[in-house]
């Protein structure tokens, strides 16, 4: 596997900058609460009253995250890592029906889609997702308007997150301003102490929570001394590590470089990354009419696909996988930072472990930086 | 232009032959008809000159050899909702093309069975060939489809449990 | 004196329609005169044609329109020939048109006064098996479709003007003469089926369950009176036991029929198969005499017949037919091949009857002043088969000689190439081509749409509520005008729908009546004249498919046709305008061999002024035939033949190249280019010239025999190099016993088909010994002797001269022995037993083969077909029998199949006229509904082009993506359907187009 | 596996040390466990790098496609993978001479990561070690051992045409050939017992199955077969598809694909194992395959034989036609 870098400099800084990851300065609330697990259940209820639950579930073959039903006997979060699909999909679905219209006449007669949204939580979110939403929100409110569909949902969301203790081999959160237990984009966060959950409330939304913990007791120091513990092996447990202060300006060296044949020389232009990908949101709309009426639907769609520039006239100018993969890397890695000043990856991996030839942006990334660093 | 009232005065009788009804207030099939230009459209017509009657369910669709139609058509029409599928050509050798039909069945063949095999009613799905000179015969598939359809009921599929 | 550039066919039969269509494609006024009220003969009565078991009707059903609607044709229905005077190149002809009693020119075909007629009287069509009307269309597919009133059923009742919205009925309506000027003339007035009643012994007539082979066509066809079903006329149960009597009326001189009907012998198999197949407890027997299955694939037809529908054959004549009053079963009695006497008892008889000469023979021999042979058919000659005894008179069809389908096509074309060569100086001086506005630019403006809802009197409004669809289309997207006619076919509507288009300046068109199979080229007419572009046209059938279909449920009927126009209307919309190609046309031809077929071909072209390229392998011209000293006939081949080598030798138009082979042909119709390779004459070499049709006349050889010690022993030869003792040098003294054995190298495992002209071959030298040498004795040991047609007479004259014949099973083929220096032959006949023959002589009647190396390489040079046989494989066996699929590429003689000199003659004659059908043109227009390739699609899988029937697509190896050759395209589609890429589509049938149709459902 | 490298490693020496191929297309270890990645060996210290082992779960085939003709190239292949280049050929989308086949009999079969991770539910292995047919996985908190017969790709745990058909070099192998199911198995076995189901059990299946899918196109681009320029779910003149992602338009794609690959699929699976969402959808290519053969007597596709839908015998079997009655 890939080395972590040993050069004393950047140990300094991985350790500067750990600290701010872990501990965002903007937070300034000092709840934290100790919950023993067998009274987590009590909590889910408690919160249960109040919000809709969305939690990682046991599903056929794997864990998903999933709406709790009340009846649902008690609940306890089930083994997990992180999730192979992340809960994107919850306030950006695949499939999303803007408004439906009916033929009138000559003309036709709009119906928007009435939907009532009830408070909900996603619960056990890891970092890298809650990081994820950051970026969705910047995205989608962007520019001069604010996406009304996502913005619905994820104004009554609040996200109460469940720190990384093991993250997996293809994690690399850390190389893109994340780490297993940072609370960045959280409203609350659990950390698993093992026997107990330090609930420790992060956002000014979270306070919100306050109610439903209040019972339990203060953290004392022993726990938060082993939090610490476990945040410092669960970053270790990170097997990849890459600086990437310097991305935006070494990719803008790079966008003629022929890195990018050799980079892209295997993908299949299928779409598989991009749609488990937590922070890609292109989408397109279309029409499902028939003689009487249609709705007007919002889809996913994505990048890799060689129809996804097609223009009309039948040029494509992103013609080849070479153009598609860069774009990819330059979308996340370059345009973000030019556009809204963050990075546009949470590094969960994810692409990684779902790619048919095992295309490592991992791997990408280190050609891109040390093709830079040599020029 | 003409003078409506006379036309509609005219009554037609004819007598009566075997024909499946159509009752107004129980659901009706729609089905729709791929017939080449040369044999089955020309059947359907000598149905129509002989006045052989059948059931009114039919669209008929003017291509201009079995050959033309694209399995696609045949799955396209099922999801927009079409109750049943025809398709009808030249028998085998009457090809006003040579050997369009003979590529046809091959195709129809694959369709049928990738049906049959993921559980679709293959009822919904017609093939037929029919003779310039086979009016009866037209009208017998069509009173024989219809009737199937009518058991299936309508249309679900790709959509619910078959 | 003036050539006319006009023909008159007489007969609207098959090849009469045929011999029409060729010449009106070529350049010349047609007139079609049928004296029946309906074109399409005997043929629109069959149900099915041997030997590949086509549906007649659809087959023929096209060629009926084409020549209805074609605009060099006029169809002269009801009318006989009064009187004619002139000479070839210019005759006059007095018609006389029978009042048809109703209008044809308002009458639409609609059928309503038919139903209404109360009379109910007899069908001829159905021949008299089912009733019909006074008021009457010939059959439903009929052309033209235009009723008429039989006199003598007619009661004057009134009913059918009543009825007739078109005002078309007119009692009055009084017989016309008409006089036309016409260059030449064509017979083709068919013939007339034996009428068997006055051949008391088989109670023709008497008995119900006997009946004609022509009746039973029709009990077998769908169209027929018990539609399909096959029953027994007396009580309509289906018979189990079902007779075949061949041979009624043919080959029997007491009732003055000596000749040989030439079809009935595979008609009959046909209607036994297809009884079979139409109701399997049906077991037929058909006794016969000969089986004579000469022609094309005839013999494995007879094979499948026996072996997989089990069709019984006895060889014998049935002497009488008595009926069991109970049961109407018929006793049939007869004498078994070994002699024994035979009674069985059968549930139906079927009489196959013989073809006699039309009833109108010897009155249209006067009137033209032509001969008759003496079996009252049109004389002709060996070497002018479709000649009568009249320059400017030509003949086809079984009028010249007792012939099938495939054969009277052939003449057809063939008589129609002696006119093209007499009048080709007058060619295109007659016909009109048409003025047209020129076409409104309709591109990228949007869709305004026209309809046009036919009551069709009240064949559509009757039942479908018009007005409520009218209403209806006018909602629909882009319908910009509707109406409704009484008739949207009548000329007083075209007139408006062209008002209407410029008035509302509509740019598509929709007509919402009967089928567009028979009336889309009427409207499409009409809105060229309007300037509109043909194809902005779409038609939805609400008559054949709504309201004659579901005339109890008007509302079902008015609904489906409301759907019909939406979808009509969806595709109207979508619709584009379609160009018909213009390709230029290369007035040469290449004539591949030089035997009889290629010369009489070459000098047809050349004396047409047509260029024409003849390349021949060998040294000298004539082929097979120098072998040849005299025809059955006793016409003189050699003298024939030399003559024909001058011609053709003396004409310029005629480059002739011996020794020469093809070396490379690329192009295709009208731009064929081919570069020669020398085959021993070294100045052929790279010889290039460029042409626009190719006629294959490859010949055929002589099967060169190993069974019977021949080359080992003298005494053993081939009918040839008899004949070259018979007619050039001396029969040796010593040899006083001849033996000939038929069907050497034919009729076996390895050579199946027939070849068609060994029993002639044998009879002829045979008589021709037995003039010589009448002492000398000859046995004939044969399976069947096909002497088929006219030339069954030369059978009898060589029985009347003391030639014996002896039949023996192909399972015992008679064994040469060779004991000391004698031969003897031995054979075991299953009418006589068995012999042992000594011989001095034994002469092998050898079959003919192809020349199979060279078709072999021939075949896939031209991309045309060669059958199991390796002879080549016309475009379609009974109505294209000297076309390939691949367009401008014509095949005559031998490499067709075996024939005989005057049958190659003829076809080399047809292939002439079908390539003049094009050589008379400057360019050629293709079809606009053709299939088109977008190259930025296609991956060049080249699936298209194995499924293309017409060799249209071909690959861009550079580019890797395939060329569609719209001059070869014949819009079928199957590449479009087959291209996975959706590459290729079909203009005029657009995926788009069926898309928006599909998604019309409601 | 260890013997068949090696003379791999010769066979492969030669033909870049001799140029007689541009590179050589083979596998090399990925950056997880059991991803093994396509290899480019261009230089012969390349050759180090390349594996051979039964979860050399792509077919490289595909990558032949985005070369320019003329170009030469060598290629390591198994018999199903050898079939469908030789299905390319035929199709002119590949030039044989173009392409130097290094055949190597399949001794097991493919493992399908899919069936593994399915039977891990999800969780993660870093690791795995083999004995004979035992597999055993590692992740964190678990470790688990699986049969090989349990994780293979069921068309490979039939298959009985492993020995390669088409090759310029044969890799000569002790036959490792394992009976994965009994002795006179049919090959179409599954497809078999599938049927015999009722067609309620059947559709279920198929539904479940395809509801999983996100038409995110990774098995048509990992099939070699689905070369077309434009496919038809693209194409929007028509628009077959709205690409929403209904049952039924997941129905119309995967069913119109599969007629597409009719008389062409060679059952390498490539695609069922690059399913990101575990679809198996194997069945319907396999019946595809029993189909031409019971049909029209095509068992496997031979090199220059014409297509099967595009030709057809005049007394192909048409029982599915409407009869009259």
């Amino acid at each position: 596997m890939v080395k972590k870098r040993k050069k004393k400099k950047e140990k300094q800084e991985n350790q500067n900058n750990q600290k701010n990851q872990d501990n965002p300065k903007d937070q300034q609330y000092s709840i934290e609460k100790i919950i023993p697990k067998d009274k987590f259940d009590s909590l889910i209820k408690g919160l249960y009253k109040d919000f809709k639950l969305i939690v990682p579930k046991e599903a056929e073959n794997e864990i998903e995250f999933d709406y709790l039903d009340p009846e649902n006997e008690k609940y306890q979060f089930p083994e997990y890592q992180n999730l192979r699909v992340s809960p994107k999909k919850f306030l950006f679905p695949q499939k999303e029906v803007l408004y439906s219209f009916e033929k009138e006449g000559t003309g036709i007669k709009i119906k928007e889609k009435e939907e009532k949204i009830d408070d909900q939580i996603i619960f056990g979110i890891r970092s890298c997702d809650a990081r994820s939403y950051k970026i969705l929100d910047t995205f989608f409110s962007s520019g001069k308007y604010s996406d009304p569909y996502y913005f619905s949902k994820r104004n009554k969301t609040l996200l109460i997150g469940l720190a990384c203790n093991d993250p997996m081999s293809t994690c690399f959160c850390t190389s893109v301003g994340g780490a297993p237990f940072s609370s960045e984009g959280l409203d609350a966060i659990l950390y698993d102490l093992g026997d107990n959950y330090i609930f420790k409330i992060i956002s000014e939304k979270g306070i919100i929570f306050e109610k439903y913990v209040k019972e339990y007791p203060d953290v004392n120091k022993v726990d938060l001394k082993k939090k610490e513990e476990l945040a410092t092996s669960a970053r270790g447990k990170i097997q990849f590590e890459i600086n990437l202060d310097n991305i935006e300006k070494d990719l803008d060296s790079l966008f003629e470089s022929d890195i990018w044949t050799k980079v892209a020389r295997r993908c299949l232009s299928c779409g598989a990354c991009s749609y488990v990908c937590p922070t890609c949101h292109c989408f397109d709309v279309q029409d499902k009419s028939d003689k009487s009426g249609g709705k007007r639907v919002r889809i996913w769609d994505n990048c890799q696909s060689s129809i996804f520039t097609l223009e009309a006239s039948g040029h494509n100018p992103r013609n080849s996988g070479k153009e598609r993969t860069r774009q990819r890397i330059y979308h996340k890695f370059n345009y973000y930072l030019k556009n809204y000043k963050i990075l546009g990856c949470v590094g969960c991996g994810r692409c990684i472990k779902v790619c048919p030839t095992n295309r490592d942006l991992r791997e990408s990334l280190k050609i891109v930086v040390e093709t830079a660093e040599k020029a | 232009m003409v003078d409506t009232k006379k036309t509609e005065e005219v009554q037609v009788i004819i007598p009566a032959n075997e024909i499946d009804k159509v009752s107004d207030e129980k659901w009706e099939p729609k089905i729709i008809a791929f017939l080449c230009n040369w044999c089955s459209y020309a059947g359907a017509d000598l149905a129509g000159v002989s006045r052989i009657q059948y059931p009114p369910n039919v669209r008929v669709v003017r291509v201009p050899c079995s050959g033309r139609i694209n399995p696609l058509f045949i799955l396209k029409s099922l999801q927009v909702g079409w109750d049943a599928v025809l398709v009808s050509g030249c028998h085998p050798g009457d090809c006003h093309y040579i050997s369009g039909n003979y590529y046809a069945r091959r195709k129809f063949s694959v369709l049928d069975d990738l049906l049959e095999f993921i559980g679709i009613d293959k009822g919904r799905i017609n093939f037929s060939w029919v003779s310039a000179a086979e009016g009866e015969a037209f009208a017998k598939v069509i009173r024989k489809i219809t009737k199937k359809t009518r058991q299936l009921g309508p249309n679900t599929i790709f959509k619910e449990d078959q | 004196m003036e050539k006319i550039g006009a023909v008159l066919t007489i007969g609207g039969g098959i090849a009469g329609i045929q011999s029409a269509l060729d010449l009106a494609e070529s350049g010349f006024k047609v007139y079609l005169i049928e004296k029946t009220t309906g074109i399409g003969g005997v043929m629109a009565q069959l149900d099915k044609t041997f030997p590949t078991n086509d549906c007649s009707m659809c087959i023929l059903s096209p060629k009926l329109v084409e020549a209805g609607r074609h605009q060099n044709i006029e169809l002269l229905i009801n009318a006989k020939i009064l009187k004619v005077e002139g000479r070839a190149g210019n005759f006059k002809v007095k018609i006389l048109k029978k009042a048809l009693f109703i209008n044809s020119e308002k009458c639409t075909g609609c059928g309503v006064c038919a139903e209404k007629c109360p009379v109910n009287s007899i069908d001829f069509y159905n021949e008299k098996l089912s009733r019909g009307k006074a008021t009457f269309v010939k059959y439903p597919q009929s052309v033209p479709l235009v009723f008429s009133i039989n006199q003598d059923n007619c009661i004057g009742c009134g009913v059918c003007e009543g009825v007739c919205k078109a005002n078309a009925v007119e009692y009055s309506q009084k017989d016309e003469e008409v006089e036309l000027n016409v260059g030449a003339v064509i017979l083709a007035p068919g013939f007339d089926e034996f009428d068997p009643a006055p051949l008391k012994v088989y109670g023709y007539g008497k008995y119900r369950n006997v009946v004609s082979s022509i009746e039973f066509e029709r009990i077998l066809s769908a169209s027929g009176p018990y539609s399909g079903m096959v029953l027994r006329p007396s009580d309509g149960d289906i018979p189990e036991k079902v007779a075949f009597l061949q041979c009624i009326g043919s080959r029997d001189i007491h009732h003055s029929k000596p000749y040989c009907s030439s079809v009935c012998c595979m008609y009959t198999a046909k209607e036994a198969v297809i009884a079979k197949e139409h109701q399997k407890q049906v077991n037929p027997t058909i006794f016969s005499m000969d089986i004579r299955a000469y022609g094309k694939d005839f013999d494995k037809y007879i094979i499948r017949a026996q072996d997989e529908y089990g069709i019984r054959y006895i060889r014998s004549r049935i002497s009488l037919i008595e009926e069991n009053p109970k049961t109407n079963n018929l006793i049939l009695k007869y004498e078994a091949e070994d002699g024994s006497l035979i009674t069985e008892e059968y549930n139906m008889v079927v009489l196959s009857v013989g073809l006699n000469p039309p009833d109108d023979a010897i009155e249209l021999s006067k009137t033209f002043g032509f001969e008759l042979n003496e079996f009252n058919f049109c004389k002709t000659s060996t070497f002018e088969p479709s000649k009568t005894s009249k320059p400017g008179i030509f003949v086809c069809g079984a009028f010249a000689a007792p012939k099938d389908i495939p054969e009277s096509v052939i003449q057809a074309s063939a008589s129609a190439a002696h006119a093209n060569i007499l009048l080709h100086s007058a060619r295109n001086s007659l016909v009109t081509k048409k003025e047209y506005p020129t076409e409104i630019d309709v591109a990228g403006k949007p869709p305004r749409i026209g309809i046009f809802v036919c009551h069709c009197g009240i064949n559509i409004g009757g039942v479908v509520d018009v007005p409520g669809v009218v209403d209806y289309a006018e909602t629909l997207e882009n319908v910009e005008y509707a109406e409704r006619n009484l008739y949207t076919c009548s000329a007083d509507t075209q007139i408006k729908i062209v008002e209407t288009i410029k008035e509302h300046n509509l740019n598509r068109v929709i007509v919402a009546s009967c089928t567009p199979r028979t009336h889309e080229p009427l409207f499409q007419e009409t809105i060229r004249e309007a300037g509109l572009n043909p194809y902005l046209f779409e038609m939805s059938n609400i008559r054949d498919q709504c309201s004659w279909v579901h005339m109890h449920e008007p509302v079902a009927a008015t609904e489906k046709s409301k759907d019909l126009v939406r979808m009509a209307v969806s595709k109207a919309n979508k619709i584009e305008p379609l160009q018909r190609t213009i390709l230029d046309m290369n007035h040469n031809v290449l004539v591949i061999g030089g035997g009889i077929s290629g010369l009489t071909a070459s000098v047809g072209f050349a004396e047409q002024g047509f260029m024409t390229y003849l390349v021949e392998k060998t040294a000298e011209l004539g082929g097979f035939a120098k072998n040849i000293h005299a025809s059955i006939e006793g016409s003189n081949v050699k003298e024939f033949l030399s003559n024909l080598i001058e011609k053709a030798n003396n004409n310029e138009n005629l480059k002739i190249f011996l020794e020469a082979e093809i070396d490379t042909i690329e192009g295709y119709v009208g731009n064929f280019k081919t570069k020669l390779k020398s085959k021993g004459n070294k100045e052929n070499k790279n010889n290039t010239f460029e042409h626009g049709i190719i006629i294959v006349a490859t010949g055929g050889e002589e099967y060169k025999p190993t069974e019977y010690l021949y080359s080992k022993d003298p005494r053993v030869v081939t009918q040839i190099d008899f004949e070259k003792m018979l007619f050039e040098s001396e029969i040796n003294k010593k040899v006083n016993k001849i033996v000939m054995i038929q069907c050497i190298g034919s009729r076996n495992d390895k050579n199946p088909y027939c070849s068609r002209v060994c029993c002639a071959e044998a009879i002829k030298n045979s008589i021709k010994l037995k003039d010589l040498h009448p002492e000398k004795e000859i046995i004939v040991l044969y399976r069947d002797i096909r002497t088929y047609g006219l030339k069954e007479q030369y059978y009898r004259e060589a029985r009347s001269k003391g030639v014996i014949f002896i039949r023996f099973d192909e399972k015992l083929p008679p064994e040469l022995i060779k004991e000391e220096e004698n031969l003897i032959i031995h054979v075991d006949s299953p009418n006589i037993g068995k012999l042992d023959l000594d011989l001095d002589l034994l002469v092998l009647s050898v079959g003919i083969h192809p020349p199979y190396e060279s078709n072999e390489i021939l075949a896939p040079m031209l991309k045309i077909p060669l059958n199991d046989d390796k002879f080549f494989l016309e475009a379609h066996v009974k109505l294209r029998p000297v076309d390939f699929a691949t367009e401008g590429i014509f095949v005559c003689g031998l490499a067709h199949s075996p024939r005989s000199i005057d049958e190659s003659i003829m076809q080399a004659n047809a292939a002439v006229s079908r390539a003049s059908t094009y050589l008379s043109k400057d360019e050629i227009e293709t079809e606009g509904i053709v299939a088109t390739v977008d190259i930025s699609k296609c991956s060049g899988c080249g699936l298209c082009i194995e499924t293309c029937a017409y060799n249209a697509i071909t690959m861009d190896e550079e580019k890797m993506v395939v060329i569609i050759n719209s001059a070869l395209c014949k819009g079928c589609g199957a590449c479009s359907s087959s291209c996975r890429g959706s590459a290729i589509d079909l203009l005029g049938f657009t995926n788009e187009e069926i898309y928006l149709v599909i998604n019309e459902v409601k | 596996m260890e013997e068949i490298r090696k003379s791999l490693n010769v066979i492969v020496k030669s033909l870049i040390s001799e140029k007689k191929v541009e590179y050589v297309l083979g596998f090399e270890e990925g950056t997880l466990p059991l991803k093994p990645v396509p290899l480019y060996i261009e230089k012969e210290e390349d050759i180090d790098r390349l594996i051979w082992n039964e979860y050399c779960n792509l077919n490289l085939v595909k990558f032949l496609l985005e070369e320019p003709h003329g170009k030469k190239i060598g290629i390591i292949l198994k018999n199903c993978e050898i079939r469908s280049l030789i299905v390319l050929i035929n199709e002119k989308q590949i030039n044989r001479e173009d392409i130097v086949i290094i055949g190597v009999p399949c001794s097991y079969g493919i493992i399908d990561i899919n069936k593994v991770s399915k039977l891990l539910d999800g969780k993660e292995f870093t690791e795995f070690k083999k004995n004979g047919n035992d597999y055993t996985f590692k992740g964190v908190g678990f470790k688990k051992i699986i049969k090989l017969q349990d994780i293979l790709s069921d068309s490979c745990a039939y298959c009985k045409d492993k020995n390669p058909v088409e090759y310029d070099y044969l890799v000569e192998t002790p036959n490792e050939f394992k009976k994965i199911k009994d002795e006179d198995f049919d090959e179409y076995f599954d497809v078999i017992e599938f049927e015999k189901k009722t067609p309620k059990e059947r559709w279920a299946y198929f539904k479940k199955e395809l509801e999983k899918c996100t038409l995110c196109m990774a098995c048509r681009n990992a099939c070699p077969l689905c070369y077309c320029k434009l496919c038809f779910i693209d194409s929007n003149q028509p628009q077959w598809f709205d690409k929403t992602d209904d049952l039924s338009e997941k129905m119309l794609f995967h069913m119109t694909r599969a007629i597409h690959l009719a008389g062409r699929c060679t059952g390498c699976e490539a695609c069922t194992r690059a399913c990101p969402e575990g679809i198996d959808i194997h069945l319907l290519y396999k019946k595809l395959r029993k189909m031409t053969k019971d049909r029209w007597k095509v068992d496997k596709i031979e090199l220059g034989e014409p297509s099967v839908l595009g030709s057809y015998k005049i007394d192909d079997p048409q029982e599915f036609m409407v009869k009259e009655d």
